[in-house]
């Protein structure tokens, strides 16, 4: 149906369908308010049409029940339709807990997209079918928008800040990604592939593919290149280990929680926010460290904070979504048991 | 040049100087009579002017000339989207395509197209007063608004401007390399002649009535001036300090919009939506104003439910703004206020299809006619309802995460802003023409160019809303293939658009000349700009009218037919 | 002659209240209230513009229009800022899965 | 002047006239509440968010400087009022003088805000944009701080100096002797105006001064 003369982009993310079922019902309502319209004011422009010069109108000033009737109507379908939507928005906006992460740095004009196994894409995205995926964005410049039609998903991509969006694939593929914030020149091919692979392929494209350093040991390297660890490892300034998402006191009283936008600006801006009892001494890193190296400690970070699960350093092992911890306080129970709401695990080459 | 003090010596010059001339071209009923065209001549008796009628044509031409160069912007536009490569342009020359589409489009001609225009010539006319309030401030906002437009004709041809219309951060104040600076400039100043323009509409409708002309009798399309006046006074100054901001930070290179100093690109958002989104109330709530006119006036009939059209018009202009959230549902806004504006957004819906349904149902049991003006007021119906529908889409949550920033929103607001608010302009300005010009134009072409608009309208833009929800994003120069026939399609819609709009230049100024003419009132109409001698005298009305009845009074008298 | 006429004296006294309340903002920005110093800094310059608006602007002899046009401006203000905090200040509120709190309060434990 | 010549030609009588102008003011005055409103809601934002770097800049103020505008910004406001009661009264010579002070305390203001403290703020290194110099903690933020000092009183400033080229056009008007106790609209929808640029400081002294812990 509708080969030739599509209505729709594929359905290829969970959330899919139910996006596509709500367009449908209000393609339904605005289907029938136009034909209503439309058609009534047909009928009466017909029906009343001036036949002479005679024809007399008969006034009829209006009518009050009506009124109530046609401002009741509209209101009780606006209201079903803000339910609907929202509590859809809602739930598409949760990422499941065993998603696995995926970092996305938006520049003018084209996308650096890093696999926690290592692995850094540029302007293409592989990713296993049926396993879920969350990308936390950030941008070096200008606001983009990392828009997936196929997925039904897009968030902006801002400067200064992260944001994220989810999605699990449910069908192989290649599905066009875009850039939806005009950003510049170059707009209009800011854009690319996510790949959809199924779990047997997606292994072989990981290890034949330009296999980097996974996020969590370049981290590692980093935080000793850069010396973090001379005061971050001796106790002169604050330790990392359980550090992330959890609640942080200041020395000004108030409390922070650790989470992406505070590490990252703790790295970029030290002063900004000093840990209680601690001082004020780190020097700033803004121009010394890119975005994704920044994305990097924040990975290794993390990992320092899932009950044991990340050492210092350790190389991660595949598949994530067993390793738990990788999304913060992750997905993962206090004997090392997978949280029950894990997806099904692919089965190893 | 000595003004007196509200411009009423003045006044007196203009008179004198005509009787001094004397020797016009004398054509029965018009050019024998002193009015508001041949009271006196010279550019300087125009440029000078202090009359609210003679600042409407100065507007109207304007306008007219700021619209004809947006839209040569936007047959560029269609014609390289034919291709998926790009047809003709660079990336970097359709960006500065679009942006001066945009601003040109929306604050060059949508936002003072109905007010300045027909407002002006109306408002005093309708209340039955001898002019606006400050008839010298009018004069100025028209000058403020040509110095603006300086500006914004400076940016684009000094190398253009190619941040969108919508000045987005920090793109605008740090990356791009246009002129961003004089293009704000221009949005900025020719917001200070909105809002004065708000100002002087809100100040006469309050004080300048005509004895016995009570709030409810005002003729819906005052209501409609006044609500967007109310738009125009309290939300353009938010976007003028936003630009002004957008500019310093641009200047100085640090501002409150810098990431690098803990600066919130998304405040931006919110400051600039404060005013843009009720911005298209502003453009949309004076059509429906006229449109309450149009569809009295040929069913011979009262509106149907007069206060709830009036009181839904003051309804869209507060909740208007409470909704600006939902242009960033996926702009990085919370969730929690991603809900409370979508809700915000569903009650705005509720009186716009208040006025659609009375509207409908003022044609029951009319006497109805199809003259050109009511053609463009049925196809604005159908056009504004379907536009109006497609914004619950928006609206809704779920649904906007997906078609946000796609050419579906395109679709939407061009059904709003083209197909209804410029359709209920060309409808008002054929309604009035006789009362402006004193002239008919050809009433077989304005109905062929009201149906080709119609046609070519939704052939232009329903695609879009089609290409939407595919995923094709907007303000893309080049695009995927899997998008070309739609894409197609609506360049070709365009083009019989295009046509559609440049009859109705043809033959308006050919009635201006050649018209046959019109009398005081050829659609026997109620309302008092129909009770005075057509054009209208400088003074508008012999003497102060004294008002009776209810607006549209239909039905009480024998009405005279021209 | 139209509008109304202040005696001189009141404008004297309002200024010498201006005067006061002035001295008295700045000395309580002295004095550590926590954070009432803001609450009194804030009430005092309403105070004080209250005063101008009613006796120098001549608000509480004018019509019912004039206070219109004050009170919308006011209350779209209040929009705005209401409105724009809606997001500001819930934008850390990301929704987290249920588990994750169970995970914080273990840590915290 | 007789009254007949103080009507515009659309107004029917004095009191139309009269109501309109300064309704119109008002109205005025009330998008510059929205124009102030906008730079405001930010100032409320960040001053959250980084609420320390802003009361540090707060304190790096002189509330000296700060207190002395505010009483010669009042003063202004009594000179203005006492120049419009002049203007009904019909009495010429009393309103040259008032409307000749105000203008004098309104240069003043703006020569201590610009000359004094500005000059110095800059010579400190506080200028964002144009001389930044400072690098102690949380720099940036200050930064921000300082920015939206140098917007608001610069704003509030062009404002100031607006008002003073009103005030001088009421100057001459008033010499050639154009109000009378039928027509002062002029002169009282200016002294609305003045009152507000007073009233917009009355709210920047304390949140830009005061409220920063001086404790």
């Amino acid at each position: 149906m509708w080969q030739g003369f599509p209505i729709r982009p594929e359905q290829a993310s969970t959330i899919a369908r139910g996006v596509d079922h709500l367009y449908y019902f209000l393609t339904a309502v605005d289907l029938f308010f136009t034909a209503l319209i439309f058609l009534t004011i047909f009928y009466l422009a017909i029906k009343y049409r001036r036949r002479s010069a005679e024809t007399k109108a008969t006034q009829v000033e209006g009518n009050l029940p009506l009124e109530v009737i046609w401002t009741i109507i509209p209101l009780g379908i606006c209201a079903v339709t803000f339910l609907w939507g929202s509590s859809l928005f809602i739930r598409n906006s949760r990422p499941p807990e065993a998603a696995t992460e995926i970092f996305v740095v938006g520049k003018q004009w084209m996308w650096k997209l890093q696999h926690p196994e290592g692995p850094m894409e540029i302007n293409e995205l592989h990713v296993p079918v049926r396993r879920p995926i969350k990308l936390t964005m950030t941008s070096e410049d200008v606001i983009h928008n990392f828009y997936v039609p196929a997925f039904r998903v897009q968030k902006d991509v801002v400067p200064g800040m992260y944001t994220s969006i989810w999605f699990e694939a449910t069908r192989t593929g290649r599905y066009h990604f875009f850039c939806n914030q005009y950003c510049g020149t170059n707009h209009a091919v800011m854009g690319g592939y996510v790949i959809v692979m199924s779990p047997d392929d997606y292994e072989q494209w990981l290890s034949g593919g330009i296999r980097g350093e996974s996020m969590v040991s370049a981290g590692a390297k980093l935080y000793e290149q850069l010396a973090c660890i001379t005061c971050h490892g001796t106790g002169k300034g604050p330790p990392f280990v359980n550090l992330f998402s959890s609640q942080v006191k200041l020395t000004d009283g108030t409390t922070v929680t650790a989470d992406e936008a505070y590490i990252r600006e703790s790295i970029l801006y030290p002063s900004a926010k000093i840990v209680a009892g601690y001082q004020p001494l780190m020097p700033t890193y803004k121009g010394q460290v890119t975005e994704e190296q920044i994305l990097q400690l924040l990975a290794y970070i993390k990992s320092l904070s899932s009950g044991g699960a990340g050492q210092p350093g350790k190389p991660t092992s595949y598949p994530p979504s067993l390793e738990g911890g990788r999304q913060g306080a992750g997905n993962q129970t206090v004997g090392g048991q997978q949280s029950p709401a894990t997806v099904p695990v692919p089965k190893g080459p | 040049m000595d003004f007196g003090l509200f411009g009423a010596r003045r006044r007196d010059e203009e008179r004198k100087g005509h009787y001094e001339m004397g020797t016009a071209v004398v054509e029965p009923g018009i050019e024998s009579r002193v009015h508001y065209l041949n009271a006196s001549y010279g550019i300087k008796s125009w440029l000078l002017t202090t009359d609210h009628k003679r600042i409407a044509m100065l507007y109207l031409a304007s306008i007219t000339f700021f619209f004809f160069i947006g839209g040569a912007a936007a047959v560029l536009m269609r014609l390289n989207l034919i291709s998926p490569q790009g047809a003709l342009l660079e990336p970097a020359t359709y960006n500065k395509l679009f942006s001066m589409h945009g601003i040109i489009m929306v604050f060059f001609f949508l936002i003072p197209s109905i007010p300045a225009v027909l407002g002006n010539f109306l408002v005093p006319l309708m209340i039955g007063a001898r002019d606006l309030a400050f008839p010298r401030l009018n004069l100025l906002s028209w000058y403020v608004f040509m110095v603006g437009g300086l500006f914004t004709l400076y940016a684009v041809i000094a190398g253009g401007v190619d941040t969108g219309w919508t000045f987005y951060t920090p793109l605008s104040t740090t990356y791009a390399n246009t002129q961003v600076i004089s293009a704000a400039l221009g949005v900025f100043i020719a917001g200070f002649s909105s809002i004065l323009t708000g100002l002087n509409f809100v100040v006469t409708i309050h004080k300048m009535r005509a004895p016995g002309l009570t709030w409810f009798r005002l003729p819906l399309f005052l209501w409609a001036i006044y609500a967007t006046s109310i738009i125009q006074i309290l939300g353009t100054p938010v976007l003028a300090i936003t630009l002004t901001l957008v500019a310093l930070e641009r200047v100085f290179h640090v501002g409150v919009f810098d990431p690098a100093v803990g600066g919130d690109p998304i405040l931006f958002q919110h400051l600039f939506w404060f005013y843009s989104h009720p911005a298209v109330y502003i453009m949309i709530l004076p059509s429906m104003g006229v449109i309450s006119e149009l569809v009295t006036a040929f069913s011979k009939k009262r509106i149907f439910g007069y206060s709830f059209i009036a009181f839904s018009s003051v309804a869209i202009a507060v909740i208007s703004f409470l909704v600006w959230g939902h242009h960033m549902f996926v702009a990085g806004q919370s969730i929690y206020a991603g809900i409370v504006f979508s809700v915000l957004s569903f009650l705005v819906a509720i009186p716009s299809a208040v006025k659609v349904f009375n509207w409908t149902a003022t044609l029951y049991k009319g006497s109805v006619s199809y003259q050109a003006p009511m053609l463009y007021a049925l196809g604005f119906i159908g056009l504004f309802t379907m536009g109006g529908l497609t914004g619950l889409f928006l609206a809704t949550l779920a649904v906007d995460a997906h078609v946000h920033g796609t050419y579906f929103v395109v679709g939407h607001f061009h059904y709003i802003m083209v197909g209804g608010a410029v359709m209920g302009y060309l409808g008002g300005i054929h309604y009035w023409w006789p009362k402006i010009s004193g002239r008919m134009y050809p009433d077989g072409w304005a109905r062929l160019s009201a149906a080709i608009i119609f046609i070519g309208f939704n052939l232009t833009f329903f695609p879009q809303y089609m290409l939407g929800y595919l995923g094709m994003p907007r303000r893309y120069a080049v695009y995927a293939p899997e998008f070309q026939v739609l894409n197609v399609m609506s360049s070709a819609g365009a083009s019989i658009l295009g046509v559609g709009y440049l009859i109705p230049l043809v033959y308006m100024v050919w009635s201006m000349r050649y018209g046959p003419v019109a009398g005081p009132n050829p659609w026997g109409a109620k309302g008092l700009e129909w009770q005075t001698p057509s054009p209208p005298p400088t003074e508008n009305f012999e003497e102060t009218p004294k008002v009776t009845e209810e607006a549209y009074a239909y039905g009480t008298e024998e009405t005279q037919v021209a | 002659m139209v509008g109304h006429i202040v005696h001189k004296k009141l404008y004297f006294l309002v200024f010498a209240g201006l005067i006061g309340l002035t001295a008295l903002t700045t000395g309580v920005a002295f004095i550590d209230l926590g954070k009432w110093n803001t609450l009194a800094a804030l009430a005092i310059a309403v105070c004080k513009a209250s005063l101008v608006v009613l006796f120098f602007m001549h608000l509480r002899w004018s019509s019912g229009l004039m206070r219109m046009a004050l009170l919308a401006a006011f209350v779209w203000f209040a929009i705005l800022v209401a409105l724009t905090l809606s997001d500001e200040f819930t934008r850390q509120w990301t929704p987290v899965p249920s588990s994750w709190e169970a995970q914080v309060q273990q840590q915290a434990r | 002047m007789h009254s007949s010549a103080a009507l515009a030609e659309q107004f029917d009588d004095l009191e139309q006239q009269h109501e309109s102008s300064s309704f119109g003011m008002w109205v005025f005055l009330a998008t510059e509440v929205m124009f102030f409103g906008g730079l405001f809601t930010a100032y409320i934002i960040y001053r959250n968010f980084y609420l320390s770097a802003f009361e540090a800049g707060s304190r790096l103020l002189d509330v000296k400087i700060g207190a002395a505008n505010t009483a010669v910004l009042l003063c202004s406001s009594l000179t203005m009022a006492l120049g419009v009661r002049a203007a009904q009264l019909g009495k010429k010579k009393l309103l040259i003088t008032f409307l000749v002070l105000t203008l004098l305390l309104g240069l003043a203001f703006i020569g201590i805000k610009l000359g004094l403290e500005w000059r110095h703020d800059y010579l400190e290194g506080f200028a964002p944009g144009v001389n930044w110099t400072f690098h102690g903690p949380d720099s940036r933020h200050l930064e921000l701080f300082f920015c939206f000092y140098f917007f608001l009183t610069g704003i509030h400033a062009l404002h100031m100096v607006i008002g003073a080229g009103i005030l001088t056009v009421l100057i001459i008007m008033a010499g050639r002797g154009r109000f009378s106790p039928q027509r002062y609209n002029p002169v009282e929808v200016s002294g609305l105006y003045w009152h507000f640029v007073d009233i917009v400081w009355i709210f920047l002294y304390p949140l830009l001064y005061l409220i920063g812990g001086r404790y």
